[in-house]
């Protein structure tokens, strides 16, 4: 088992919520958590104006998608991930990252069921 | 229990024919507005600081009605309509907690005297709160407060004598001012250059990312100082004898109010829209506040048209005058200076220049006006100034003026006043 | 279509030199000023509570706002201010629905009654509302909006006729209550604990760590409920006759209201400086709004020194109180009690020792109109208190008074409204 | 520096008994309580909207008392209450920036003509910043702007002659309005569809799930919105000659407003409740708007008991015009046609049914003033719709009405204001 | 070690903290870090009301819990959990899960300290 | 690779941010992504006043650094955190703690790169 954690740009969460959708549910596996989270890559933060002045934080606003999956799906996953958050013509930066973990356990907090079929 | 007062004085020759009810409606509405500002001021600053100072600064304002609401009672309008000594300062003891004024006691024959020691209380409420915004997100509360009411006995209190008491020197000099544009703006907007000097700048600035916490608050604050100030300038028609209150000259001051406000609101954000593509909702917010600010000397004396012009400009100099600051690198956390001292003073040159109704400017062909208001602008600016740098040097060698760095970096909310303005989170 | 109206009956003795614009002019403000109070103190409630129940506790007072709203129209103001009965009730079958009052119908030959039906109605509206913060996080609002229905119609307006109206038995007495310290004030706040015993505590009280969502709101509503309190006090100028409305009585309410509320705000951050050292914004909000009430009775006959020892005690003995909940460990949520109750009660008191103008105190050497206050604050309180009981405890065996435990805990504003106050995530 | 005016015409023979000043403190007072309604519009729609739209949302209402502020003053009072041509349209060039009114220029010998002019320009500001609730969320900023100059000027401005001026072809045909049913909501919630048609739907409507950031904001809007309406409505007494303006027609005016909006708050709650069983704080605060729309048109003309009736209904139809739309699926973001349209048209067609002051209704034997209200409402909605098609149109086909694809999922606020409403998390 | 990652009720965040206490609380070594999420499972999100009309959505608010454990510590802390989170009577959808993940190493940012006992 | 997961006391995020950059700032590497939490440890949340009330909330404002590294950058990363987040004089109750994560694999999503010259 696999914990994959993708941080993306805010506007891609429903695409990439679709295309994880597509690839993924087959008997209601498709389960994922979302959490907004402040990057700081190469991309600079949102210019606002302050009278007259710009004002730039060094933070963008991504969202980070934490799904837990059994091996098979990790690279469905990816590829999933990847086709729905670039943004079109190639990327740009700031699109962002995919991180895989190793998941040693994994707890079904409502019957109790652990591992792969507990995901 | 019905109650009943002495009413000859009340029904003197000029209210015979009945107005004195209606003016004193809208003084007493015009009262209430006045009061409402300083609410409204606080959400329109307390919206442009950072989440950790939100409350500390909307709390400038509401201990100004605090200190200075009792300040005013004990001694502030013996100071300011007292008696007159010398042109230089008012007192009379009877003034003293108002004691000596009756119910029924008169103001100018039109309406009972303690409605125009509440609308002018006000005014002095207000005005060291304004200050407040060159100070925010950094000054300690104690010296904040210690300050205003030094600031408003030593500095307002006199000015407001020199420019609206009968005996006032400057008012003899026929300094026009009809509503504020010397005695509240410029002497507020240049005693905060003077506090800035004496507290430096805040931390993160100019480097860190400075942004406000809520732009709907200071949107909200523009809108309750817009509506606030129809009292304060329409209601400012009370020192005009000869005609009911609530009558031309308010509609008039009501009128130039209005459309100064929208002209520099307009202006601001095509400014904004010129130099960065983007207008913004501070820059609307901003461009109401300058446009009433500008318009406060001149209200009762100029035309719509030329109060629209009035507007415009002040949105022209203020905007300048903040883009200076970046370009400076003072730190007038809230622009008190550019809005309110550029404002003020340029309001009340331009009542020199724009003046017709009830006085000649420049357009009229007299250039007597505008150098008394340029002399009005100079003597308050100094004054203040002056004033403020002692006032503030004497807090800072005695309990300091800054909060600690800590105190700045965590918020002064939680630090100085134990609260966080949000608590939000589900968690 | 220019309408013309019977004005014969206008053009009365004492309107015949013109003070009938003027003062209706005032009362149509007071009144639109006493409506405003109620988003205000919705805000002022609402901002203290949790963020899960925000909306439903903003909802008391705006549903107050329609239920009141109706009930004083269809039979409130009949009940309050219809013919007399005994000292006990009124009651006019043409007031049922307002349908016997004429636009041109007067009242006190000073302002159209329908006005003076407006200006109390929102008395009315307010009251229920106030009681509102001793159950706020907990009570169902179904309950709640049966309950305030019952408790205008069988406690609020006998008791507004009983101090009120002409023929009422604590009127006739000589109680005095300017602006309602006992009609309003004492009795929402006593009728506050007998919900409270009958409610109980909220299930995180007093454990959990309570904050209040967000203190803007209730700093934003302590300054709309001191703007709106002019109109309550300097418009309750109405019930003195022989003088103009908006005259000298108006100016004194007008002034003491101020001057109450700027020092029992200054008191309360000073009583929290040395007993915590932080002076917080809920302080502040809280001594403004504690000043306020306490002057309320006696506003129009207290002189404006006096009005600030009330203020200023008003803090004192509130902040007292609250204190005491603290320890006794009884859950008024929002210390409706605390500052309601409390501060209701000392300033009918008050009223009995400081009053001088209309009528004469203590400190006039004359312990009457004390002893006949204290009448009225333990009617008042007798009455409210064991009405409340009998009222709640007929819902709590009816229909519940109470959420359930799960709609506490999740939130009502989700559970029983649908709403969640803010969706402020980006995701 | 004494002023002194001419004040031989102000001593009109109907002010000599003394209701100047009292009529206009009052209108002074309407004037600014209309004011405050746009504020208060600002953020009843600023909190129905996504977190990333507050900002533009609420600018839609501030930028509308910027221009139309100066609008009104350069033309469009001149447009509107000029000397009357063919009844079709007003022209005075001494209006054209009211270079000719004088602060001593009377209106119908009752109050200065710079407060009409003020009044009114008020209603001139809000009608255009009502359509803005339903182009919410996608509409260009700039083409916004542009589309209110347009639309104030060749639609709001020529009705208003029709329906108010007094050689406006409606007005002689005896069309009723008393403060906007059909000037102000009609014409603002038909040429709300006609935008509509033009925009399109926003990219997340009807499947994502759009919800509102901020229903504290909403409420304290509703709340604003009520409390300036009472200027709104019963400052429209200024119309009735023959009587001062602060009397009688005013204190019924007062009176309907308040019991229409009590009522329709009540009755939408009360149908959400049976619908769904989640009585709402969205639904109390749509419920007074629509009842304060209703009661706009009829409010000098009906009986109390009546104007309860009206909001009823109201709340009634624009509940059900609002389910509509959920199953028509066009995408009127915040309802402007559901509430302002349906509702305004409600009320004008009402004041034909219920009107018994001034004026006979359907309930007083004669369907003539019903067939009279109907042609108004036909006409104005025609008028209205027809003209913002083109208007839109025009901005369509030139500069575009819409938002790009990007700027809409982004927000609004950042891409093109370049700001933030919040920023409320400590990183 | 491992990191045990625990997304569940935000109602029940009390009670969770209570049971991990309990078994956890030797040496002072109860600690642990929270934070706000939003879960996309087989639970529908909350239905709110918009004039009358339905909004449901997607997601459902959820706090995790994270928490370094040293290995023994591991499986009571996980019974404690489902213990506190599970629904009464029998768990229902949207109780949510708990993942283990391996913890290499662990410091304790004050003294420096690392391994086990910086936990 | 590791995920290096450290939670600091907010007010640091800046030095922190600083001292990252100094190690880690080679040939652009220096990315990170940081979110809010709320911790539970030793140390005690702010006291807040409710008209005189003293209220204590049981968790304290922490803020969660996240940042993928390649092995050789781990311990220089740990110092530098060290260095930055820990307070004046020797470290204070709620300084924090730093967890190091195994990462098995780093996807770019603008260019689809993969393992360490991804991160
Ligand atoms: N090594 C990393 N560690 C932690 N977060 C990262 C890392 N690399 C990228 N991120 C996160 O992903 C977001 C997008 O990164 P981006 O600038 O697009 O990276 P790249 O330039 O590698 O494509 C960043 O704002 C940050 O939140
Ligand atoms: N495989 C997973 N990956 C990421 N998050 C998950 C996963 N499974 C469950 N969750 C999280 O736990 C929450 C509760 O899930 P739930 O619907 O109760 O799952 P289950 O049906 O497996 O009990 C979800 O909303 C989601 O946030
Ligand atoms: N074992 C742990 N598991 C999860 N979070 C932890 C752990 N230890 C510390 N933390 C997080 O770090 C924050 C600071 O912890 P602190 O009290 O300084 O720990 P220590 O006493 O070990 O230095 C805590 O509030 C919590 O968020």
């Amino acid at each position: 088992m696999k914990l994959v954690v993708a941080i993306i740009r805010p506007e891609r969460l429903d695409a990439v919520r679709e295309a994880l959708e597509s690839v993924l549910d087959e008997a209601g596996s498709y389960r994922l958590t979302v959490q907004k989270v402040e990057g700081h890559g190469r991309q600079r933060g949102q210019t606002e104006y302050f009278r007259g002045t710009p004002v730039q934080s060094k933070l963008t606003t991504k969202v980070q998608v934490t799904i837990g999956l059994n091996d098979r799906y990790v690279e469905p996953a990816i590829t999933a991930i990847i086709r729905a958050a670039r943004t079109e013509g190639g990327g740009a930066v700031g699109d962002g990252k995919i991180f895989v973990l190793p998941l040693e356990e994994c707890v079904r907090i409502r019957t109790g069921e652990r591992g792969g079929s507990a995901i | 229990m019905m109650m009943t007062l002495e009413l000859t004085s009340w029904l003197s020759p000029l209210l015979a024919n009945g107005d004195g009810a209606g003016n004193t409606a809208w003084m007493l509405t015009s009262s209430a507005l006045v009061l409402l500002m300083v609410p409204g001021l606080a959400l329109f600053y307390g919206g442009m600081v950072r989440q950790k100072n939100v409350l500390t600064t909307m709390m400038h304002s509401f201990v100004a009605m605090a200190v200075i609401g009792v300040q005013w009672i004990l001694v502030g309008y013996a100071i300011a309509f007292g008696a007159d000594h010398f042109g230089l300062i008012g007192w009379s003891s009877k003034y003293l907690g108002l004691v000596g004024i009756s119910p029924t006691t008169e103001y100018h024959h039109a309406i009972p005297e303690l409605v125009f020691v509440m609308f002018q209380g006000k005014f002095a409420i207000i005005t060291p709160a304004l200050i407040s915004g060159a100070v925010a997100e950094r000054i300690k509360f104690s010296s904040y407060v210690l300050f205003i009411i030094l600031w408003s006995t030593l500095i307002y209190d006199p000015l407001a004598h020199w420019v609206w008491a009968e005996g006032g020197w400057l008012f003899k000099l026929g300094v026009l001012d009809f509503a504020g544009g010397t005695v509240v703006h410029v002497s507020a907007g240049v005693s905060a250059v003077a506090l800035i000097l004496l507290l430096g700048r805040r931390r993160d600035y100019p480097d860190g990312a400075i942004l406000p916490n809520n732009l709907v608050l200071t949107l909200t604050g523009a809108g309750l100082l817009w509506f606030g100030w129809f009292g304060f300038n329409a209601g400012s028609a009370v020192a005009v004898t000869g005609e009911p209150i609530a009558g031309p000259t308010a509609g008039l001051a009501f009128t130039t109010t209005q459309t100064a406000a929208a002209a520099a609101a307009l202006v601001w954000i095509l400014l904004e829209w010129l130099h960065r593509k983007k207008p913004t909702s501070l820059g609307i917010a901003s461009g109401i506040v300058a446009g009433l600010v500008a318009v406060t000397p001149a209200a009762g004396y100029v035309i719509p048209v030329w109060a629209m012009v009035i507007g415009a400009v002040a949105s022209v100099l203020c905007y300048g005058a903040v883009q200076m600051k970046a370009k400076l690198k003072y730190d007038d956390s809230l622009d008190a200076f550019g809005v309110h001292g550029v404002g003020g003073a340029w309001g009340a040159l331009a009542t020199g220049i724009f003046c017709s109704v009830g006085a000649t400017g420049l357009i009229g062909g007299s250039g007597a006006q505008f150098l008394r208001q340029l002399l009005g602008v100079s003597v308050a600016a100094g004054f203040a100034f002056a004033g403020t740098l002692v006032i503030g040097l004497a807090i800072k060698l005695t309990i300091g003026l800054r909060a600690t760095e800590q105190q700045e970096r965590d918020g002064l909310d939680i630090t100085i006043h134990g609260e966080h303005g949000y608590h939000l989170e589900g968690v």
